[in-house]
């Protein structure tokens, strides 16, 4: 073993996630890791990214991470706060979002994500939280992003349950279901970064990171993984982008540590 | 010609039936906690749920075998995990099974919209490629008359009671919600009867213009219970609770815990001031 | 990353093309007539105009010549009569034949919100015993998939261009919308291109939550043009001119005064505060 | 001829259509005649009456009448002011109205209403205004009021164009529409108060006015006018009426005619 990194791999994720964001790009925001990240991208490159959560808050600036979809801190720093059918509506069907940032329990060779049951739908082992938002970020944003973490058992040949799509079968059958959107352009994991195949669709891993290998994403992945004949190795996390994320997280864990008084 | 403003066991006394359908809505924001609560302490049960993110409001009337059905669309601890009693019952059959109706939050919303607005069904580019159609028969489609393009549909949601939680009533029981609203208004029009706890009765509501104000000949209801929304929040009042949010996950992991936590803090109380100053006992 | 301010004369001269379809929305308040003068003096013709109540601004661009198609619910002089060059039009095609296409309110507020949504048609209980349908063959009809009621339609509206006029943009193009909203933001949002003129821009909007604002990133631009909804009215700056919209039934009478007063105070101006200017001095 | 009235014949009718609406009605309220009734009935008898307009403003307490639709004065009196999409979906098609107050330039025999065009819908001798909100004000308001001046031009044998339904052809066609409300429950005029027979919903003459008679409503009818048994004579304004409508009808004036200064 070499010596201990000096960021985390979640902190190289993160990172990772967030240089996809382009500045002025608007967002549509899934709790956690595609917060930090989308959050992360905000408060460096993308100063202008427009983030969107479905509670209905438009343009929110958090100063610290939310630890529900609908923190009050998302509100005070919001453009706008509108009811959330409309977010569903005028915003996300009516074509207004430019990246749909997305998480999962499980992922398939296609991008189609499950995040609602482990096992049978009527008997399952694991009862997931569900699909929530996702079904139409992943059919109307015009591309989105998945983020999770790597392993056999997240990486799966064949989902349990298909929550919401990706590419469907490949081979175009998602553009000929008439959505929108272009679909899952980059998963983003701790070993590295898939995109999709041109023509079938089928993810390829195109990157790596400084402390991963080829051989381990291959591993943690329980399909055939596909390798695009130049894997690209990305930079570190800069000192610059760390502080900023350490910096996001501290203020997070401080905020959320901080009692709460009741005024009465 | 005003909304009768009653005590919270009163409200729900009045207006909540065994084996109705009861939504109690509000995003994360403003979930109506304390009433929760008192459906517990009055043995509410069969009660159809109707909620987008059931949250701990529902995980505790699920695990205090207050339901026998859930429709929802995401059924999480949120930024914490599972929802332990929720998955119990849906895994375990524990305290008794419970029948879902699950959507995704888009489809929830067209539901409710769908509902206030009197239409008998909501429609959304929706769904595509996804397996939650096979498990749910109310996700059926249409066809468009003008393009021939097919899409889904859901079937309005008409709750029997509404429960919401907001910051301010005025005396005649006009209410004014401030912050993250959620799908609060289209859950509350799309109801029979309509029940809001608010955190004080004001005499002006000082309602800046175009915001959102639910005037008092559509609230059956309104009680005045402060901290109402507590471990959720009312914005410009109290915060989220996130450390009880994390907590929850070990109180609620295991039947025996669970039980006993509802028993001591909500059971063992006699209304929501109470239930505080239980809670408050733990934390000091 | 921000939206261009410009004047009125770039906005209307970059974004708007003979032959497109236009709404200038805006229920009898912040009507934007400043927009539809300028459309005037720039000539534009074969205009398909949308509008609920097309009202003295579309009475205007019509009896000048601009528009071919009308697509409306409501066209009389709210609280005085008729739209006398909408009715010259209609009843004797001069200066041009204007094609209808005619609904209720009810039906063409569904239509924007079907636009915003990107759902390619609304949905009502509407339309039902009236003669309508006969005469608009876009009025079509579903089946519910769940209970077999039918139910009326509408073909999306989906503009080339929405103009709106607001009370106040900022420095980034963020506008804030105040009062009497009408369908304005549906209308915005439904459309490809969306125009703003504003009565002022300003440093912070300073708009309470959970009110009217248009987020920078969905408008095309933004001229400032104070006085712009007059004689229509923007709550908070200036009133309607009620007066104005009564001495408007003798001015539009005849194709003569009406041309002359067109001639004289809009296409003889170079802007709207060159109108402004013109029109006191008539009332002075 | 007797000595003149100490009233108008529009102050009489807008008198008797006040008179209908109860204390606590939730009104959707039609510009002109219909808005002096509701705001005179609001300024006397029925001071918890919810007034309505289209315009988005429920709940509004105008000083003065206004003359469209959306003035200012009903945004700045109302308890709340919302979009215009939502008036028609929630608020009417959801079935919150009480009674819907409509006016038209021809009304028929059950209570169907044109206010769209008199001739060919192609050649129209005279273009009106059109439906605006009242097809579906008649469709879903519990009921209907109906107020205009009667004649044998507005009162006609058959409509040119059916912009609104009130019973259809009679005889229960509209409930087998599946239209919810019951209706144009009473029709008031300058010269009485028409009503609906049961069974046929033809409308009949219940009710006329001192200086009024059957024969002059029979005349000014473009059909054979059913009378009932029984017309009722209603009673003069009273003073306090008369005061209250025309004190509203001054201020009205004063503030229509007021100019209106632009701030630059």
């Amino acid at each position: 073993m070499s010596a201990p990194l000096p960021w985390t791999s979640e902190e190289m994720m993160t990172v990772a996630a967030s240089r996809h964001l382009w500045n002025g790009a608007v967002c549509f925001v899934g709790i956690g890791l595609p917060s930090a990240a989308a959050n992360l991208a905000r408060l460096t490159h993308a100063p202008n990214t427009v983030l969107i959560y479905e509670s209905g808050t438009i343009g929110t600036k958090p100063e610290v991470l939310p630890l529900s979809i609908g923190d009050g801190e998302l509100a005070d720093t919001a453009t706008v706060v509108v009811p959330l059918p409309e977010i569903f509506t005028y915003w996300l069907q009516g074509g207004r979002i430019d990246v749909g940032f997305l998480g999962a329990a499980q992922v398939d060779r296609f991008g189609n994500l499950n995040s609602t049951v482990i096992g049978p739908y009527d008997q399952p082992r694991t009862r997931l939280p569900g699909a929530g938002g996702a079904p139409e970020i992943a059919t109307h944003a015009k591309q989105t992003f998945v983020v999770l973490k790597q392993s056999a058992r997240s990486f799966v040949p064949q989902l349990d349950f298909r929550s919401s799509g990706g590419f469907f079968e490949g081979n175009g059958s998602r553009a000929r279901s008439g959505s929108p959107g272009r679909g899952p352009q980059v998963v983003i994991t701790d070993l590295g970064v898939m995109k999709p195949q041109a023509g079938t669709e089928e993810l390829e891993l195109v990157a790596r990171y400084e402390h991963t290998s080829v051989e381990g994403a291959v591993a943690a992945t329980g399909w055939p993984l596909q390798v695009a004949e130049r894997v690209e190795v990305l930079p570190a996390p800069s000192p610059g982008e760390l502080e900023v994320l350490r910096a996001l997280h501290a203020r997070t864990r401080e905020a959320h540590s901080r009692p709460v008084l009741l005024p009465f | 010609m005003s909304t009768p403003i009653l005590s919270l066991r009163e409200a729900i006394a009045t207006h909540v039936a065994d084996g109705q359908t009861l939504a109690l809505e509000g995003f994360t924001h403003l979930i109506p906690f304390a009433a929760g609560h008192e459906l517990i302490r009055q043995g509410r049960k069969d009660l159809h749920l109707i909620r987008m993110t059931p949250d701990l409001v529902y995980d505790q009337l699920i695990g205090a075998g207050c339901a026998s059905a859930l429709t929802f669309s995401w059924g999480g601890n949120p930024g914490v995990g599972s929802l332990h009693r929720l998955r119990d019952a849906v895994e375990n059959h524990w305290p008794r099974p419970l029948r879902l109706t699950e959507h995704s939050h888009a489809a929830m919303a067209a539901a409710y919209v769908a509902g206030a607005s009197n239409l008998p069904f909501g429609m959304l580019k929706g769904y595509l490629g996804t397996d939650l159609p096979a498990h749910n028969p109310g996700i059926r489609s249409i066809t468009c008359p003008y393009t021939g393009e097919v899409i889904a549909t859901v079937p309005a949601l008409r709750p029997d009671v509404t429960i919401l939680h907001a910051q301010r009533a005025d005396r005649q029981g006009n209410v004014h919600i401030r912050g993250i609203v959620g799908a609060m208004k289209e859950a509350g029009m799309a109801a029979t009867k309509l029940i809001v706890t608010v955190e004080e009765i004001v005499d002006d509501l000082e309602a800046p213009m175009n915001t959102l104000v639910l005037p008092h000949w559509i609230v059956s209801a309104v009680a005045c219970v402060p901290g109402g929304a507590y471990p959720s929040y009312a914005q410009g009042y109290y915060a989220r609770d996130n450390a009880f949010y994390q907590a929850w996950d070990d109180i609620a992991r295991d039947r025996e815990g669970f039980t006993a936590w509802i028993d001591r803090h909500v059971r063992g109380t006699g209304d929501h001031a109470g239930f505080l100053r239980s809670i408050r006992s733990v934390e000091v």
